[in-house]
């Protein structure tokens, strides 16, 4: 196995996330994208890890995982807010402040 | 590896107690509070400010015996350390979160929001970034900004009936976890490229690093700065501030661009100073870029705006480019510590100022109910003391001796100055061109509400409350007296981040 | 008492101001006599200090730094809290310490719109302190930091008691004066760090300056940026445009001590700073500061010839003064610089005193557009008759404190300072000379429409146009009295400066290089000066022979 | 060059230079400087007590004036006495030559003896070889610059003696004068005031021991003048003229600031410790020892010249004095004729030393400054002929006179000049204020509508206004007369006569001078005739003037008679020596500050041939007056002032040369008809044509110009250009404000894309760099 093929995977992985954060129009699916992007990192960090031989990778994987928990939590909460306000989670049409 | 970490029975590293205390008392009081919510409900309500108040005061205390131990202290193999760096920034936090909670009281009271949730994360928030300034490994790093941002995204859209809050609640919501997932990632290449999450050995690998992963290196610090950057909003990663500022409830406002973009500053410093310190070949170009960018484009934009809050965001994006820009030359051999000094002052005194002016934008939005500019004009009629005090925290922010902020400026152009680099030199003469720009914009709103006429010439007074004036007050006397007597800031912000792996 | 002074006389007086300002802060608004008499107490008080300074003034030794305090102010960066007063300071000191009370007496009972005199009365109190602490500081730091302390008060003071243009004058002001010192203070810097000097004292910074040097280049650029930061504040040609604006849209008082201190600052930085630190780079640049000066001067009268308005008139005039003091400075000689503090002191008194009378003139004729004004000398003769002197004053009068700031400076433009091109100065001394003609134009112009004829038609009969109040006379007298004092008697500036100015000149340019054998001129160092301009040496030898 | 110099250093360095100045002599003249202070303090008196006195201030005037007069008499007796008595200790200058590039020597010896000098290397020429005049400097420091004494102090020799006596004299006269003339003036205070500002500067102007205080009285004087031409400023054409003439001056004025510049630092060049000095004595010393460069000492004199000019009324820089006369009549006789106008003379007579080897004008034929003076003259002659306003009459005469005495200073007649100054400010004031009193009882100053026939009416004016015209005209033995043959005497061009001497050959200016002489006895004849013969034209009762207008009067025109006896010519057998030459005697230097000049020689032959020259310019005016236009008066009934056929078809001159020239009539016709008529018509009309529309027209055209200029730099330049150079800026930076905010569209995910792009971006950036 080569380190190589994991980072690839991760960086496709991000790639993925970045694409789908900037083109997706639906909050959760905007969500999912950056949870996507917290995935390869963790893939990163752990695949180092065992590269490396190192054990701090997988302790900050799992730091990412509880931490992104949390940031779900907080965004989902936030999508409902704002879905209850406007009915809609369309985020190209959130603009209200602008300039 | 595994079969290692099973066979080691987990024992539990030693704790300097005394260290971590003002975190312990942070927590403490945030669970109180909520404590006390939960067993009062609305009984508690009027004394939750005060008691989040006097946490925050009791916290300053452990600094200070700290700083009077004068020891650093470093915990977790160097994961987390105490020094003289980490007690000063502490101390602007843990004072700039005081204000906020003197600005928050009345605001967030006659709102009819939920209060204690709203000291609680404060609080929470404080925490975040009195472990920033501790930490020195990339995961205490992480869970330090994650801890100091996720309660701010909630602070953000604290008026939740508001559209406008909502949005900026999920708009900085979006972009923050965005970033710090673009800044995570590079954190891993960071890990992978060097095998440790601590800065001081990152920067040891660094030092004596391979060349065949410079690439690598590189993305992983300007990914890693990125996430800094939005957070201190630096130009172009300042897209969310305006709207979030305007969004988001003023005294929140306040607090993201004075103690949340320190924290980003902290953050950096840190990185900076401790993890990439020998990569200058990396790290100056790319913050003379961001500090150039930040102050030109915020400077630029901000002659247009006309909601002040919106003008202070902008204004605040121009005060990150003045603020970076010692970084900017800080890898040059013997003006590290003179960089980090002028760095550290110029948040101390940009906290002070910054914050009275918000102070003074909440006092006289009580009275129009707007934060458009055109509705301060002619305050002096009808507020002279709020309106002398906004020209002096404007014009300390434009630079203008005695108030604080030349002295803040004039430690970055000593920096630059002493740079002997045209880099150097150039990036002096952006800054001195901008320093003339936002003058322009904060001359104009003083202008406005001096000499103009007041809307409907409504002179009736602003009805002002004592933790207003008390936090006006904090402001304006500091403000003062670090450009006055700058030597009081001059001498706690000459601290140096180099001793431990540097 | 004496060792009183010498330890806290300049400190005091810096600082008195801000006691009163302290004190009217705790007096309710309402209370407007209290305001004034107390502003005028705390400045009465200040005028006593200098007085008191003044009889503890060593004449004798107007070249050395006087009442000196020197104490660590930021450690940080080597900034010290040095105050000195000599020969050089002592006059524009004084001056200001003249100006403010007579300005709070004039404004007593006629506080321009929006009234509220706590706060004006504030501001002059900022003001004096901020003049005040500029003249002493020794310090660049500190110098810089008073030097912008000036700054916001006059900013208010025209952005709220200012005429109908107000906002965007105040801001031109402002930004214009920023923007200078914004490059001032990167050239500060760049000297301190480059000098290597221990600190931002002067007098550190001109010995580390002569015994590490600093390179041709830098030392040029360097001088370029004060040049930049003294010369908006002047207003040299190119640079002034601010200043009409800013002259005519102030308030009476603020064009006075606009007038009258302000604008010294920056020519007041030239002879403190930029030439002592950096002489070599002064003899490179004279020239051309020379060279706008005497644009300065045509073009200042030009620009007086096309106005209408007599506020803007005397404010262009202003540009044209200063150039003469410009002049001055940029011969480099003890000659031309005593002349130019002697411009300072007059042209602060005598256009001081012409926005005086302007003030009063469109207090009482509710406008001050030249073709509708005409016979104030029949209407207010007092009046007319001042307004006649102070012209004559400011067109150069011998008699009057004008022309000894003027003549001196033309002549010494004759013989510049060693190393300067010779043909050049005296080309411009002809020009310059031409501009006293051309201010005798304009000037003279003015007073014929404004005070001579008789009175229009809508103004004839009006009975609110009175001849020179009480409050006028108490604060116009001392002005008039100055001004011919000083034209008969001279040498009450001149002592006090020339000593000083000698002191501050560098070697090099004091002696007389024609009377120079060439071992002496190897042992001064001063090669370097000497040689910039070949044709100096021409001139020698044409003069020094037939 | 250099050897000259050498040598020089050191027949110097013996002594160092005499100045022929002593700090000792009488107590009167080492304090001349009371003579000024006096009326100083009267203007001080009088501007703050005036308007409380019983007579208005004007008493505390003509006291201060009076007592200013005593003493100027009594230091005149001083002089006369210290002249021929006084052996004190001279001061010496100390000077420093360079001899080889670097190497200075220094001479500072102070000689006690006043032994004589052999200083200069001029050959020494008669009588005033015997012993110096020394002259009384006293000074004090009056401030200090760069180490260099600035001194304010008092020169008192012959010249200054004599203008002390003069102004004082004529100051008072005119004091007298006024309190009748202005009487009820509604600022006969202020006039008062600033008659007595005016004394005192003029008074300073001539004791001034340095130029700078000269420089100072000089514009002083100016000032006063301004105020008291504008006197009735409620009217515009009054003002202007004050303006006019203020400006004017300033214009000569820049030359005296570089000349005074030029001459000061070329002094210090030779001085040692000081880089200049502006004393008079120091000044024209040191040009006179030759040890200044020629060409220093030329452009110093060209630019005082342009002081003189405009100060001097001499052409070109003359036409604000005619404008003058809008001032009172007595302040017009007072500045205008004798003493303020003459200050330029007497600035030449003062550096004397600069103009005399600057402009080079021992030995040659022409210069500047005699050219000016001859041009002048005949210029304010001619147009003396045209105005019908009797005081324009005069001022162009003074004009014209004043032309006389620069010429003979350009000519080197220093004492000629002087005494004409002397004799010209009697004659001529006397002529101003009968003008003036003619114009008091007619209320008008234009001779051919408003006069006539007065001599009926106004006995007294009339007999010493002839008085003055014939002492003006030159005929003898009337003050003008002597002064007016001395100068023709000093130009040195009577060559093919016999000669004179002099300091050469100006024929030029001889023949300048002659014509002159012809046309002033013209013109006055023709101003006698207009206003005193003939009938009265105006309306009114018309009657003599009081006492304290005749009084002044009498005093004036007896002056005129008698005052040119007071330098009767050397070798004048009708008197003996020791009434020879007294004036020049008393009055020019023999000393180190004053170039050593030769005297002309009086001749009969061109006394005689100038006096006749004078009698033919009268007589032809006094045939076409007296002869023709009487009698066409009578013929046609009323009171004529020209011809009513015009001078072409009538031709009073001809009957005179018929007479001598068996009635040639054609001839007659030639010479009246062209040459007097085409004098006093056409050429005169466009001569005056001329200076009005183009040497005047240009001044206008000046002014308008600068303002025009002033006018588009201000609007071009000023506001377009230089001012918006820095609106435009600020606009540029707020449009690209707005600009840059459209970035901010409000998408939370095209701000996302910003800040990806931005990292990916930078990153690229810098791995490529790195």
């Amino acid at each position: 196995m080569y380190l190589n093929q994991f980072l690839l995977l991760s960086a496709a992985l991000f790639a993925i996330g970045v694409y789908g954060v900037l083109a997706r129009r639906n909050g959760v699916l905007v969500l999912m994208s950056i949870e996507l992007i917290l995935n390869a990192v963790n893939i990163n960090l752990v695949s180092f890890a065992a590269f490396r031989d190192s054990i701090s990778g997988e302790v900050f994987a799992l730091f990412v995982i509880a931490v992104a928990a949390a940031e779900v939590g907080v965004g989902l909460a936030m999508i409902l807010l704002l879905y209850r306000n406007r009915r809609n989670i369309d985020l190209t049409e959130i603009d209200l402040m602008k300039g | 590896m595994t079969t290692q970490l099973l066979t080691l029975a987990f024992e539990r590293p030693a704790i300097d107690w005394h260290a971590v205390a003002p975190e312990l008392t942070l927590l403490a009081v945030g669970c109180l509070i909520t404590l006390i919510d939960i067993i009062f409900l609305e009984k508690a309500r009027p004394y939750t400010a005060t008691l989040a108040g006097l946490g925050v005061l009791a916290t300053a205390i452990p600094i200070i015996t700290l700083a009077m131990d004068g020891v650093d202290r470093v915990l977790f193999d160097g994961a987390y350390v105490v020094d003289d760096f980490a007690l000063f920034t502490k101390a602007i936090f843990l004072i700039s979160g005081y204000v906020i909670i003197l600005l928050s009281t009345n605001y967030v009271a006659e709102g009819d929001y939920w209060e204690n949730e709203y000291y609680g994360l404060l609080l929470a928030s404080l925490m975040g970034m009195v472990m920033m300034s501790s930490s020195r490994d990339l995961i205490s790093i992480f869970v330090a900004l994650e801890l100091l941002s996720i309660p701010a995204y909630l602070m953000v859209a604290w008026r939740k009936r508001d559209a406008r809050s909502n949005e900026a609640g999920l708009k900085y919501y979006l972009m923050g976890v965005f970033a710090s997932a673009v800044m995570l990632y590079g954190m891993s290449l960071l890990f992978g490229v060097s095998g440790s999450t601590q800065l001081s050995e990152i920067s040891s690998f660094l030092t004596n690093g391979n060349v065949s992963s410079v690439s690598a290196i590189t993305l992983a610090i300007v990914f890693v700065v990125a996430g800094f950057a939005f957070k201190v909003s630096a130009a172009p990663f300042h897209t969310w501030a305006p709207d979030v500022y305007e969004g988001a409830p003023t005294p929140v406002a306040a607090f993201l661009s004075v103690a949340s973009k320190a924290a980003g500053f902290v953050a950096l410093l840190q990185l900076i100073y401790v993890g990439f310190h020998n990569q200058s070949a990396v790290y100056e170009p790319l913050i003379w870029i961001l500090a150039a960018a930040s102050m030109t484009f915020g400077n630029l934009v901000a002659l247009k705006q006309t909601n002040i809050v919106r003008m202070m965001a902008y204004s605040g994006v121009a005060q990150t480019g003045f603020i970076l820009a010692p970084l900017a030359v800080a890898g040059h051999a013997g003006l590290e510590d003179q960089a980090l000094s002028a760095i550290l002052t110029y948040l101390a005194i940009y906290a002070a100022m910054n914050l009275g002016a918000f102070a003074v934008i909440i006092t006289l939005s009580r009275k129009t109910g707007s934060a458009e500019i055109e509705s301060f004009n002619g305050a002096f009629r009808y507020a002279p003391a709020m309106t002398v005090s906004m020209a002096f925290f404007l014009f300390s922010l434009a630079g203008i001796p005695p108030l604080g902020g030349w002295f803040a400026k004039f430690e970055v152009f000593s920096v630059l100055a002493s740079s002997d680099d045209v880099w150097g030199y150039a990036l002096a003469v952006i800054a001195a061109i901008n320093s003339v720009i936002a003058l322009y914009y904060y001359a104009s709103v003083a202008r406005c509400m001096w000499a103009d006429e007041a809307p409907e010439n409504d002179l009736t007074p602003v009805s002002t409350t004592s933790s207003l004036v008390s936090a006006l007050a904090i402001c304006a006397i500091v403000t003062l007296a670090f450009g006055v007597v700058p030597q009081i800031v001059g001498r706690f912000a000459d601290v140096t981040l180099l001793t431990l792996g540097g | 008492m004496e060792n009183f002074i010498n330890d806290w006389g300049l400190t005091v007086t810096t600082f008195l101001p801000m006691v009163g300002v302290a004190v009217m802060l705790l007096i309710p608004k309402a209370q407007e006599e209290l305001h004034k008499k107390t502003a005028l107490a705390t400045s009465l008080l200040v005028a006593v200090m200098g007085i008191l300074i003044l009889t503890q003034f060593d004449f004798d030794a107007t070249g050395q730094l006087q009442f000196a305090v020197d104490h660590i102010w930021i450690d940080v960066i080597n900034s010290h809290y040095a105050m000195g007063l000599d020969g050089m300071s002592l006059p524009l000191v004084l001056l200001t310490m003249l100006v403010v009370p007579l300005c709070i007496i004039y404004s007593w009972n006629h506080f321009p719109e929006p009234q509220n005199p706590k706060a004006f009365l504030i501001l002059i109190l900022v003001l004096e302190t901020g003049m005040i602490g500029t003249f002493m500081a020794q310090d660049l730091v500190l110098f810089f930091v008073f030097f912008e302390v000036v700054l916001l008060p006059m900013f208010f003071m025209i952005a709220v008691w200012g005429g109908d243009d107000r906002r965007y004058a105040s801001l031109k002001f402002f930004l214009y004066t920023l923007f200078g010192s914004a490059l001032m203070l990167v050239s500060f810097l760049a000297l301190y760090f480059l000098s290597g000097s221990e600190s931002f004292v002067l007098s550190d910074l001109i010995a580390a300056v002569s015994s590490n040097g600093v390179s041709r280049t830098a030392g040029l650029w360097i001088f370029a940026g004060m040049f930049l930061g003294f010369g908006i504040k002047v207003p040299m040609f190119p640079f002034h445009t601010w200043l009409p604006d800013a002259h005519t849209q102030a308030p009476t008082v603020g064009s006075v001590i606009l007038a009258a201190v302000l604008l010294k600052l920056g020519t007041y930085g030239f002879i403190r700073i930029a030439i002592p630190v950096l002489p070599e780079a002064a003899v490179e640049w004279a020239p051309w500061i020379g060279l706008l000066a005497v644009i300065g001067i045509i073009y200042g009268a030009l620009g007086c010839l096309a106005q209408t308005d007599m506020k803007r008139l005397i404010a262009f005039s202003s540009v044209a003064h200063m150039g003469f003091v410009m002049l001055g400075i940029s011969t480099l000689t003890d000659f031309g610089i005593n002349a130019a503090i002697m411009g300072m002191v007059a042209h602060g008194l005598i256009t001081g005193m012409l926005f005086f009378i302007a003030g009063s003139v469109k207090e009482r004729y509710h406008t001050l557009d030249i073709n509708r004004l005409g016979g104030l000398l029949i209407q207010a003769p007092r009046m007319g008759w001042i307004f006649g002197l102070c012209v004559m004053a400011s067109l150069g009068l011998p008699g009057l404190a004008g022309f000894w700031g003027e003549f001196p400076a033309i002549l010494s433009a004759y013989n510049p300072g060693n190393g300067l091109p010779v043909t050049t100065f005296r080309v411009f001394m002809v020009i310059s000379a031409l501009g006293t003609v051309l201010a005798a134009g304009y000037l003279l112009w003015l007073l014929q429409r404004a005070a001579f004829g008789t009175p229009k038609d809508e103004f004839a009969e009006d009975p609110s146009i009175t001849d020179v109040t009480k409050h006028e006379w108490i604060s116009w007298a001392p002005f008039l009295a100055l001004i011919v004092a000083i034209g008969i008697y001279p040498n009450l500036i001149f002592r006090v400066t020339d000593g000083a100015v000698d002191a501050s000149l560098d070697d090099c340019l004091q002696v007389n290089a024609s009377e120079l054998t060439p071992e002496q001129e190897e042992a001064l160092g001063c090669a370097s000066i000497y040689n910039l301009h070949e044709d100096h040496e021409d001139h020698e030898d044409h003069e020094a022979g037939e | 060059m250099m050897t000259e110099l050498f040598i020089f250093a050191e027949s110097a360095s013996q002594s160092g230079l005499p100045l022929g100045i002593t700090s000792g002599g009488a107590w009167l003249l080492r304090n001349a400087w009371l003579i000024p202070l006096i009326p100083a303090l009267s203007f001080l008196g009088i501007l703050f007590f005036g308007k409380r006195m019983p007579r208005k201030g004007a008493e505390l005037g003509i006291a201060a004036v009076g007592i200013a007069f005593v003493l100027a008499v009594l230091t005149g007796l001083a002089w006369l006495d210290h002249r021929d008595n006084y052996h004190g200790e001279e001061t010496h200058l100390a000077v420093v030559t360079v001899e080889h590039h670097g190497e200075i020597s220094h001479d500072e010896h102070h000689d006690d003896s006043h032994d004589e000098h052999a200083a200069s290397g001029h050959s020494e020429s008669g009588h005033h070889a015997a012993h110096s005049s020394l002259a009384v400097s006293n000074t004090v420091t009056w401030f200090q610059t760069n180490g260099v004494d600035i001194s304010v102090g008092v020169l008192v020799d012959g010249l200054s003696v004599m203008m002390l006596f003069v102004v004082t004299l004529v100051s008072l006269l005119v004091h007298i004068y006024s309190t009748d003339y202005v009487g009820g003036d509604r600022r006969y205070t202020h006039y008062f005031a600033f008659l007595s500002l005016f004394s005192a500067s003029m008074l300073t102007l001539v004791i001034s021991e340095n130029t700078l205080q000269l420089l100072v009285a000089w514009e002083l004087v100016g000032v006063c003048s301004f105020a008291l031409i504008g006197h009735w400023w409620e009217e515009k054409p009054n003002s202007d003229a004050a303006l006019k003439a203020f400006l004017t001056n300033r214009v000569g004025d820049m030359g005296l600031l570089v000349g005074v510049t030029i001459l000061f630092f070329a002094v210090g060049s030779v001085l040692p410790d000081t880089f200049g000095s502006f004393s008079i004595a120091a000044t024209n010393t040191v040009a006179n020892n030759g040890l200044l460069s020629h060409t220093a000492l030329l452009v110093a004199a060209t630019c005082l010249m342009a002081a003189v000019m405009s100060k001097s009324g001499q052409f070109f820089l003359h036409t604000w004095l005619p404008d003058a006369m809008a001032g009172p009549t007595p302040v017009s006789a007072l500045i205008h004729a004798a003493t303020m106008v003459v200050a330029g003379v007497f600035m030449i007579a003062r550096l004397y030393g600069v103009f005399f080897e600057g402009l080079s004008i021992g030995g040659s034929s022409i210069n500047l400054m005699a050219l000016v003076g001859g041009i002048t003259t005949l210029v304010g002659a001619s147009l003396a002929f045209v105005q019908r306003d009797i005081k324009k009459v005069l001022a162009y005469s003074t004009i014209s006179q004043l032309g006389y005495m620069v010429l003979a200073l350009g000519v080197g007649a220093w004492t000629a000049a002087v005494f004409h100054l002397f004799t010209h400010a009697f004659f001529k004031a006397c002529l101003f204020l009968g003008s003036g009193s003619v114009a008091h009882a007619v209320h008008s100053f234009d001779m051919k509508s408003d006069m006539g026939g007065m001599r009926k009416a106004m006995p007294h004016t009339y007999r010493t206004f002839i008085i003055g015209s014939i002492a003006l005209a030159g005929l003898p033995p009337l003050a003008g007369f002597w002064s007016k043959d001395e100068i023709l005497a000093g130009t040195g061009g009577w060559g093919l006569f016999g000669g004179t001497g002099g300091n050469g050959s100006y024929t030029l200016m001889l023949v300048m001078g002659m014509i002159t002489a012809a046309l002033t006895a013209a013109y006055m004849t023709r101003c006698v005739y207009l206003t005193f013969f003939g009938e009265f034209r105006g309306h009114g009762d018309v009657h003599e003037s009081g006492p304290r207008i005749v009084v002044p009067l009498w005093i004036l025109a007896g002056l005129a008679i008698v005052a040119g006896l007071f330098n009767l010519p050397k070798g004048f057998q009708l008197v003996p020596d020791s009434f020879q030459e007294r004036f020049g005697h008393y009055v020019e230097p023999v000393a180190g500050y004053f170039p050593t000049i030769s005297h002309a020689t009086p001749s009969w032959s061109l006394a005689i041939i100038s006096t006749l020259v004078v009698i033919g310019g009268a007589s032809a005016a006094w045939w076409y007056y007296f002869v023709k236009v009487e009698a066409a008066s009578k013929a046609s009934g009323k009171s004529l002032t020209e011809l009513p056929n015009g001078p072409t078809t009538t031709y009073p001159l001809a009957k005179i040369i018929h007479n001598i020239l068996d009635k040639k009539y054609y001839l007659d016709h030639l010479y009246t008809g062209i040459i007097a008529g085409g004098t006093k018509g056409p050429l005169a009309r466009m001569a005056y044509r001329f200076n009005q529309q183009v040497i005047d027209g240009t001044v206008d055209r000046v002014g308008e110009t600068a303002v025009k200029s002033g006018q588009f730099v201000y609007d071009k330049i000023d506001q377009l250009v230089v001012d918006g150079a820095v609106n435009t800026s600020g606009r540029l930076s707020s449009e690209a404000g707005g600009e840059l905010r459209k970035i901010q569209s409000g998408k939370v995910q095209s701000y996302a894309a910003i800040l990806f792009a931005a990292a990916t971006v930078l990153a690229g950036i810098l791995i490529v760099i790195v």
